[in-house]
């Protein structure tokens, strides 16, 4: 079967100078009602990734030619703007990182998100008044009804992102891309924000592109996890696969790296060296200034990420194993 | 702050903005060397008056048969200096009142900006008019004080904002923490991060600062004659306009390209220290 | 859209119709003169009127008992041509009857009366009032009113100036609608904004700062005026606006022209240039005899006699008059306007003569010691400066011009423009070396008593000139009794004057009005524009549109 | 060591005043009120609450960077907030901060060098010649290329200025620091270095710490005991192991249970077995400021929020108070059970 | 709000009397008087005037007479006119009108000039035509108003005779017109000034509303407007025009001052029979009362301008109103 979302050798840059490639030949499948968490650090292209889906790229960024999103069997880049926005909100939804700006601070809630439903559906203003209620109800937010009123400034943090969520289900989309939904919020609200995605997505039935920096928030969603590095996922496999073996030594730091509570407290074995810039990848091997396994090979020459029994992997141990430093 | 001259320079308009007031500054400096008359002579009363361009008097004569070119250029002298004077006693006050109302908050910063708004309710050509034109002969000095006096309110305000804000970033905190006194934060952590948006006002306003006194002396009350500042020309040339066009013309050219020299100039700056208004 | 820009033209169109349909005017009687002025007119009350705008609407509202003839000559009784008053005889040396011309009314239609003129005598005469015209009113002892239509005017001394002094300056002004009007409050009275007089024309309406509109009274009881209606429009300071106003058509009249715009009408087959004939003004550069700094000591440089003969024979006022006036400029030649019958008698004149001016300087010990470009004498610099209104532009390019000259003579001259308020104040206080005064108006020579004798310091005299000859001189010819001793006594003031050069006269070049070509039978009298406007006519082939517009 | 904590905090509170100018009203949020703590001489104690918890603004009051309404502070017997300036500015050599944001912690018109020079300079600790071995010194303590010493906050990254905060706040050799978020605007993998380097100098320079994070799991790493702040109130104070083994008070609880754990087995293992992952059909945490008349002043913070089930009628009513359960354990909770046994941390 | 309207409203009183105090003693401290030369001419008598200057009290020590003109001022009386013999009320009464079209004229232009050219700027940022319009707002702003208003008066009232070029009215014929001709009228004479004083406004109106929409349109709710499948014209015009208006909303509470400064030399060009030239010729002859009276009016109109530009921001933008 064919998925239903596949990105292609995705590249997305920005001029400038120099110009930078935040996104660097990016390659995945999304089948449908499947949860695929793209994981990485700042920088790493994952935002720009998921905008990129969506044509949401602004000047000066641009999207190479030879990308490709295909979707329902067209390549959503080569669309007509007006083809596109058809498919934007109606077929394949998002959810933003900052909920506090990414909804318009003068119009009401109800306006936001009806006029979402009245740019894809015919409907009247009832109709799609009577909805936005459901749609309030549906993401549990009490009153609904008395909140379609409220301006965004009015709710907190985590309503503000359960209204994003009602607009971008609003369409009954048959993909969510959420981008870190839970960066802003409190724990506590993470909690419930990400169960509430869950329920959600078992509910409906949609396929969920969901992209964080936060492995501990992937964990629970996720049925595949892409982790990126240097514009480029360097591995891909099922979430317990990653989480158990770690085939890229990347993944395996950042496993490492993250303080966690149902460990014994012991020291945190950091990443050496600080994440690189999207203007100047560094040759070979992108993660090899950092790599503690890195040998000449790395330092010259670019790996392709190669498929394996477990995934998908960008790394030159799957050559030679034994390289891997113990 | 190389950083931001190196971006000023990179900034197409900025750089042609530099350039001319650059280049007026130095006409200006050696406005007595370029010029090939003394402003003030009269040359011959009855038989150049009204001279149109020529090779030998390239702008012309005006009703006293004086070189128009000599006079604008040394015209560029007297008014690039009472604006550059008077928009740095503007500036230094505005920055006085505007630190003073920021950083002591409270009590005296309402009463400094409520008398701020008082002042700036009064529309400032109306302010200066009201005392340019009663006190009799105030002179270049008197009009540079004049003018800087009633133009630092604007200065106050956006350097009260900026005091504001750049006294709530943390780098304030740290500098605090650490065990600087008031004097210290002040000078190496407070002006230098305020300097840009001041450099930026004192660029505009000196800009602003020409246009104001070219309309005094529309109105008669700007810069008393023989001096020739530029408005005070095109006051003269006002006359005429019609039959000798020229004597009002390069004048307000003059006018017109500086102020925009200084416009470039101070959006190129602007835009350098906020780059996000590309 | 589209259709919003069609009703938009069609209601264009519509207004631009209803505006071009003019209503005939009637009995052919046709003729508007559109006048325009710098400023706006002060009041329409005319004890308190002062600028000429103001004066010159007046005196078409309101009238005199008699007005002076097209040569303001003030001591031939022969002259003076009959307005209010149809006749009057001198019964004695000290007493002047006039006989009112019974078919006069005010715009309201009542009867003017011999009562009226008593009033108007009170009025003028009232230090509540205080009117400018007050000290010459006060020449006149009484006023008795002899029956409705006869009134007396009486003299406290004999001299030949009656005449002139009983009628020219009051406007006579209507008893029964202002007598009951306290006199404190008739300055600030609604009457002066809204005048009803009894002269040739009746005021329709004042636009403030815009626009008055008079209309002619059809019912005014001497000869019908020629234009249907006048209409004074403020342009507001600027001179060029107004020029170019004038020039494009949209106004008739310009009040003064400068010598640019009078060139240009040369060539303009719509406008022409009308002089004031004859100027009543001349203007001079005033030497202050005191110190500035301390009133109580003389001038350190100009209470020398010497000097300032000096000075004036060294000025070039030809080469400047006529850089400013033009080709038809007149250099004033003594304390006396064109206007005035005196003018041009046998007074000695101060002659042009640079080199002797340069002369006398060296020969006063005035040196260039150090080099510097002005002469020096005991440490002190032979530099002054001068007081000049920033309002004249005439007067302003007359100082930078003198200024020159006197540069290359080794003198500084530093002008001081000064705003019009401060500039009187600084004269009247004595604040200045220098001061470029300018005086008219008045076509008699008596005026010269206010300006040039000892007891009109503290009033125009603001230089403290003093010569006791001069005084006595004054005082004779305005006591003579005939027009012969007269001349002789005010030819001789004058020759002392001018000897003792307390001023350089300088220019009573003969202003020009602007005045579209279409108007017939133009002239304009020196004193005051519109005296002779009721003669103005225009003929039916010339007429404009807005000339047949009816009120 | 001797008895006395190194800093003792009672009953501090700070009410800010928000709009209003010389006509309008003013409007006044409790950040922080009657917190009473102390810290003993070389211990580490982990400041954990939500965004608007006052947890910072505790932080910058003990510093006299703000302002105190009410309590007192007194660091090593003196006390802070009334001291005069000279004092002050001893105690400031002797007290530092380590802010969150190390972009804006740095003046940007300053070299990272001059940035770490001027307390020393300020507090004149060493001789111009002497400044520069000093700060290249301080540069290699905290991980730092000394070639990066005329380099300007921009050029660096986040990681590398969070060092420059560090150095700069040790460059005058304090006894005790505050560190406000240090690590939580950092990316994962720098975070751990940060993280490794704080636990490092605290060893090697007997530093004392008031450690502030929102992440619990963070604190565990750094902190010998734990306090926990909601609505400007302490609401619990454990020993570290034991906090995490047994949350007494239910904030505590729910603040535990929401955080994820990077492991895809126990997340959904988690989720199914129904622990308090906060009711998802529950309100969210109250906003940053108290709504004014929303909730009454004596009634528990918590308590519109609290899954504990004997909350009752008691807790609307009455603020419970901070009151000792254990051997250095203290709870605000009416029904917080004093005998949970002390597990060993799992 | 009724709070936050009242708290400003009393906060305009005080800028009100403060102007009003200000300019009464520059004014007094001011050499001359308004007697010391009513006249273009030297005709009054110093007797006379001295006489006069008692009978208006102006003898009278400053803080005497001040305290005289603040209680007259309380009752509404603007003080006596000495250029036009009467209430200096009636004086300005006669050109207020007047000025408030004419400000009213100018502001439509600058606003309407203004955020249209800076809405189409900033949604084309970087383009040539931004540039060209760039550099040509600039050198409109950079140009004196009064020169812009002579060349355009040289070349729409002289050279094309389009459209009239002094006054509000053409007093020849106006008061034959009809309703519709006089407005019509009106237009026409307005056109000019209006222009003239609302082009330099429209200028910095544009670069201003250039930069708020460039500012909004890297907001993250546009990318949410967009990414919601929005057609272009809702995404500009529905969520970032409104919001770029914001700022240009405290930009309208700066232009009075602006404006009204600029009045007076536009209606000095133009012959405009405004306050503005009122207050000009007023200076000038020492009439004191009505140019502390215009002073006083132009510090209302700026404030309630104000007044005006705040009450719009809390309408326009919900976060600023206060929390119900």
């Amino acid at each position: 079967m064919k998925p239903l979302l596949e990105v292609r050798d995705l590249r997305t840059t920005f001029a400038g100078n120099p110009a930078t490639r935040a996104v660097d030949g990016v390659n995945f499948t999304l089948d449908v009602g499947e949860t695929l968490a793209i994981v990485g650090e700042s920088g790493c292209g994952k935002t720009v990734t998921a905008l990129s889906i969506l044509g949401l790229i602004d000047e000066p960024g641009r999207i190479e030619p030879e990308s490709v999103v295909e979707f329902g069997g067209v390549n959503l880049l080569t669309l007509e703007a007006r083809e596109l926005r058809r498919i934007r909100g109606a077929e394949i939804a998002m959810v933003f990182q900052e909920p506090a700006t990414s909804l318009n601070p003068v119009l009401t809630v109800e306006t936001q998100i009806t006029e979402t439903l009245r740019a894809h559906r015919t409907i009247s203003r009832t109709a799609a008044r009577a909805r936005a209620t459901d749609l309030l109800e549906l993401v549990r937010i009490p009153q609904a009804a008395e909140r379609l009123g409220a301006y965004p400034h009015e709710l907190s943090g985590g309503m503000q992102q359960r209204v994003m969520i009602a607009i971008a289900l609003s369409c009954e989309p048959k993909v969510l891309i959420a981008d870190e939904p839970t960066t802003a919020l409190d724990v506590t609200v993470q909690a419930q924000i990400l169960e509430l995605l869950a329920e959600l997505q078992g509910r409906l039935g949609m396929a969920m592109l969901l992209i964080s920096h936060d492995l501990g928030v992937v964990a629970g969603l996720a049925d595949r996890i892409a982790v990126m590095y240097g514009g480029q996922i360097i591995e891909q496999a099922s979430a317990a696969a990653i989480f158990e073996r770690p085939m890229h030594p990347y993944t395996e730091a950042l496993l490492k790296a993250v303080p966690r509570l149902d460990r014994p407290v012991t020291r945190l074995s950091a990443i050496a060296g600080s994440v690189p810039n999207a203007a100047t990848w560094p040759d070979g091997c992108r993660f090899h200034p950092r790599c503690p396994h890195a040998w000449d090979r790395c330092r010259t020459s670019h790996p392709e990420l190669t498929p394996t029994a477990a995934g998908d992997v960008r790394c030159w141990l799957t050559d030679e194993p034994h390289r891997r430093v113990r | 702050m190389s950083r931001t001259l190196r971006l000023v320079w990179q900034d197409r308009r900025a750089r042609v903005g530099l350039a001319l007031v650059v280049l007026f500054a130095l006409l200006a400096a050696f406005a007595s060397v370029v010029a090939s008359h003394d402003p003030t002579a009269q040359l011959d009363l009855v038989g150049k008056q009204y001279q149109p361009p020529s090779l030998a008097h390239p702008f012309g004569t005006d009703f006293y048969s004086r070189d128009l070119l000599s006079r604008v250029l040394h015209g560029a002298r007297i008014s690039l200096s009472i604006a550059v004077l008077s928009v740095a006693v503007s500036i230094v006050l505005g920055t006085a009142v505007g630190l003073a109302a920021g950083l002591a908050g409270g009590l005296v910063d309402q009463v400094l900006m409520r008398g701020v708004d008082g002042a700036l309710a009064m529309p400032r050509l109306f302010l200066v008019l009201v005392v340019v034109a009663l006190w009799e002969d105030i002179g270049v000095v008197g009009l540079v004080l004049i003018l800087g006096l009633t133009s630092w309110f604007d200065t106050s305000r956006i350097v009260r904002a900026e005091v504001l804000s750049v006294k709530s970033r943390q780098f304030i905190a740290a500098a605090r923490a650490v065990g600087l006194g008031l004097r210290g934060i002040v000078g190496r952590h407070l002006l230098p991060n305020i300097a840009g948006p001041i450099i930026v006002m004192a660029t505009l306003g000196i800009g602003q600062m020409i246009l104001l006194e070219a309309g005094l002396s529309y109105l008669g009350v700007g810069v008393r004659p023989p001096t020739p500042s530029w408005g005070q020309i095109i006051a003269d040339g006002q006359q005429v306009l019609r039959t000798a066009p020229w004597v009002a013309l390069f004048p307000g050219l003059a006018i017109v390209v500086t102020v925009l020299a200084f416009s470039l100039l101070g959006d190129g700056v602007r835009r350098a220290l906020d780059p996000r208004s590309q | 859209m589209p259709r919003i820009c069609a009703a938009l033209i069609a209601g264009v169109l519509a207004t631009a119709c209803v505006a071009e349909r003019i209503a005939p005017c009637p009995d052919d009687w046709c003729g508007t003169a559109v006048i325009a002025t710098p400023a706006e007119a002060d009041v329409l009350f005319p004890p308190s009127t002062q600028g000429d705008i103001g004066r010159s609407i007046i005196d078409l509202v309101f009238t005199r008992l008699a007005d002076l003839g097209p040569d303001l000559n003030t001591v031939d009784p022969t002259s003076f041509e009959p307005r209010l008053a149809s006749s009057w005889t001198r019964e004695d040396s000290l007493t002047i009857v006039f006989s009112l011309n019974p078919s006069a009314r005010w715009h309201d239609g009542a009867p003017v009366t011999a009562e009226d003129v008593a009033f108007t005598y009170e009025v003028y005469r009232d230090s509540l009032v205080g009117s400018p015209a007050r000290p010459r009113v006060l020449q006149i002892a009484g006023v008795d009113v002899r029956d409705p239509h006869t009134v007396a005017f009486r003299f406290p001394r004999a001299y030949l100036e009656q005449l002139f002094d009983a009628v020219y300056h009051m406007w006579i002004l209507p008893k029964h609608l202002l007598g009951a009007v306290p006199r404190g409050e008739l300055v600030s009275h609604p009457f002066g904004r809204n005048p009803i007089g009894a002269g040739p024309y009746r005021f329709v309406r004042w636009r403030a700062g815009e626009s008055v509109e008079l209309v002619a009274d059809s019912a005014y009881f001497l000869a019908r005026p020629g234009l249907r209606r006048v209409i004074w429009r403020s342009t507001g300071g600027d001179m060029s606006a107004a020029i170019t106003q004038l020039f494009s058509g949209s106004v008739d009249v310009l009040t003064y022209l400068p010598p640019e715009a009078v060139q240009r009408t040369e060539t303009s087959d719509e406008i022409r240039a009308i002089a004031y004939q004859p100027s009543t003004f001349y203007s001079y550069l005033l030497f202050n005899f005191r110190d500035p700094a301390d009133p109580t000591r003389p001038h350190p440089l100009f209470a020398d006699r010497a000097l300032r003969r000096a000075l004036a024979v060294a000025v070039d006022r030809a080469a400047a008059v006529r850089a400013v006036d033009g080709a038809d400029g007149i250099v004033a030649d003594g304390p006396v306007s064109p206007a005035m019958w005196i003018y041009g008698a046998e007074y000695e004149r101060l002659p042009y003569d640079a080199a002797r001016g340069r002369r006398e300087l060296t020969q006063l010990g005035w040196r260039d010691s150090d080099g510097d470009g002005v002469l020096d004498r005991y440490g002190r610099r032979l530099s002054f400066s001068i007081i000049v209104p920033e309002t004249s532009a005439q007067r302003r390019r007359f100082a930078q011009i003198i200024q020159e000259q006197f540069k290359s003579l080794g003198v500084e001259m530093r002008i001081t423009e000064l705003d019009f308020n401060t500039f009187l104040q600084r004269a009247e206080t004595g604040r200045f070396d220098v001061f470029y005064g300018s005086y008219g108006g008045d076509p008699s020579p008596a005026s010269i008593s206010e300006v040039w004798t000892r007891d009109a310091i503290g009033g125009f005299n603001f230089g403290s000139y003093v010569n006791p000859d001069v005084d006595h001189a004054v005082r004779t010819a305005l006591d003579a009794r005939d027009i012969e001793t007269a001349r002789g006594r005010w030819t001789d003031a004058v020759s002392l004057i001018n000897g003792d050069a307390p001023a350089i006269w300088i220019s009573c070049t003969v202003p020009k009005a602007g005045v579209h070509r279409r108007f017939e039978n133009v002239s304009i009298r020196g004193d005051n524009l519109t005296a002779t406007l009721p003669l103005w006519r225009v003929p039916t082939a010339r007429r404009l549109p807005r000339d047949r517009y009816d009120n | 060591m001797n008895g006395q904590p190194l800093l003792a905090v009672d009953r501090l509170s700070k009410t800010f005043r928000s709009g209003g100018g010389l006509f309008g009203r003013a409007r006044t949020i409790r950040a922080v009120h009657e917190v009473s703590f102390a810290i003993a001489r070389g211990e580490s104690l982990g400041l954990v609450g939500e965004s608007g918890s006052g947890k910072t603004t505790l932080g910058r009051l003990i510093l006299r960077l703000l302002t105190a309404n009410s309590g007192t502070v007194h660091f090593d017997g003196t006390d802070v907030l009334t001291a005069d300036r000279r004092t002050l500015r001893a105690l400031r050599r002797r007290m530092q901060i380590v802010f969150q944001d190390s972009a804006g912690s740095l003046n940007p018109r300053m070299t990272i060098g001059s940035a770490v020079r001027e307390p020393m300079t300020v507090h004149r600790l060493a001789r111009r010649s002497e400044l520069d071995t000093r700060v290249r010194t301080l540069f290699g303590e905290v991980g730092l290329d000394p070639i990066l010493v005329d380099r300007y906050p921009h050029e660096l990254s986040g990681g590398q200025r969070q060092r420059v905060g560090i150095a700069r706040a040790l460059s005058v050799e304090p006894k005790f620091v505050v560190l406000d978020e240090p690590v939580s605007a950092l990316d994962v993998s720098v975070q751990a270095q940060v993280l490794n380097l704080l636990a490092d100098l605290r060893e090697r320079r007997s530093l004392t710490y008031l450690f502030i994070a929102h992440d619990l799991a963070v604190v565990r790493h750094l902190a010998d005991r734990v306090a926990v702040m909601y609505f400007g109130k302490l609401v619990e104070i454990a020993p570290t192991p034991r906090l995490f083994a047994a949350p007494t008070h239910p904030y505590t609880t729910t603040l535990l249970a929401a955080i994820p754990v990077p492991d895809p087995r126990r997340a959904r293992q988690r989720s199914m077995a129904g622990e308090p992952v906060g009711r998802s059909a529950g309100p969210d945490p109250a906003p940053a400021e108290p709504q004014p008349g929303s909730q009454p002043a004596d009634a528990c913070p918590f308590y519109p929020r609290c899954p504990h089930p004997a909350k009752d009628e008691r807790c609307r009513r009455e603020v419970p108070l901070l009151r000792e359960i254990g051997v250095g354990r203290l709870v605000a909770c009416h029904y917080a059970d004093p005998s949970a046994p002390d597990r060993p941390p799992a | 709000m009724h709070r936050f309207v009242a708290a400003r409203l009393l906060q305009a009183v005080a800028i009100v009397f403060l102007v009003g105090t200000l300019t009464f003693l520059l004014l007094q401290l001011a050499p001359g008087d308004p007697l010391s030369s009513t006249s273009s001419s030297l005709l009054v008598p110093r007797t006379v005037v001295e006489q006069q200057r008692r009978a208006f009290g102006l003898d009278r020590p400053i803080l005497e007479q001040y305290v005289r003109y603040l209680g007259n001022l309380a009752r509404g009386d603007f003080g006596y006119s000495y250029r036009e013999h009467r209430p200096a009320w009636h004086a300005i009464r006669d050109r207020l009108p007047n000025t408030l079209l004419l400000a009213a004229a100018a502001l439509v232009v600058t606003f309407g000039l203004g955020i249209g050219l800076g809405v189409a700027q900033g949604l084309r940022a970087g383009s040539r035509v931004d540039d060209v319009l760039s550099l040509v707002s600039l050198t409109v702003y950079s140009t004196p108003v009064f020169w812009l208003g002579i060349v355009l008066l040289l070349l729409f009232g002289e050279t094309l005779r389009w459209l009239p070029v002094s006054g509000a009215t053409d007093p020849v014929v106006y008061d034959q017109l009809s309703l519709l001709a006089q407005a019509w009228d009106r237009i026409r004479h307005l056109t000019l000034p209006a222009v003239t004083l609302g082009a330099i406004g429209a200028a910095a109106t544009a670069r201003f509303q250039r930069a708020a929409m460039l500012d909004v349109i890297r907001q993250d709710f546009i990318r949410t407007a967009r990414a919601k499948g929005l057609a272009e014209r809702t995404v500009v015009l529905r969520h970032a025009l409104r919001n770029a208006l914001l700022p240009v909303i405290t930009l309208f509470g700066l232009a009075f001052p602006l404006l009204l400064g600029g009045t007076v030399l536009v209606e000095t060009v133009f012959a405009w029979p405004g306050m503005g030239k009122l207050t000009v010729d007023a200076i000038h002859g020492r009439d004191y009362f009505v140019v502390t009276g215009a002073a006083v009016l132009a510090a209302v109109m700026v404030v309630l301008g104000n007044l005006l530009a705040d009450i719009l921001y809390r309408v326009l933008d919900p976060r600023t109103r206060e929390a119900a």
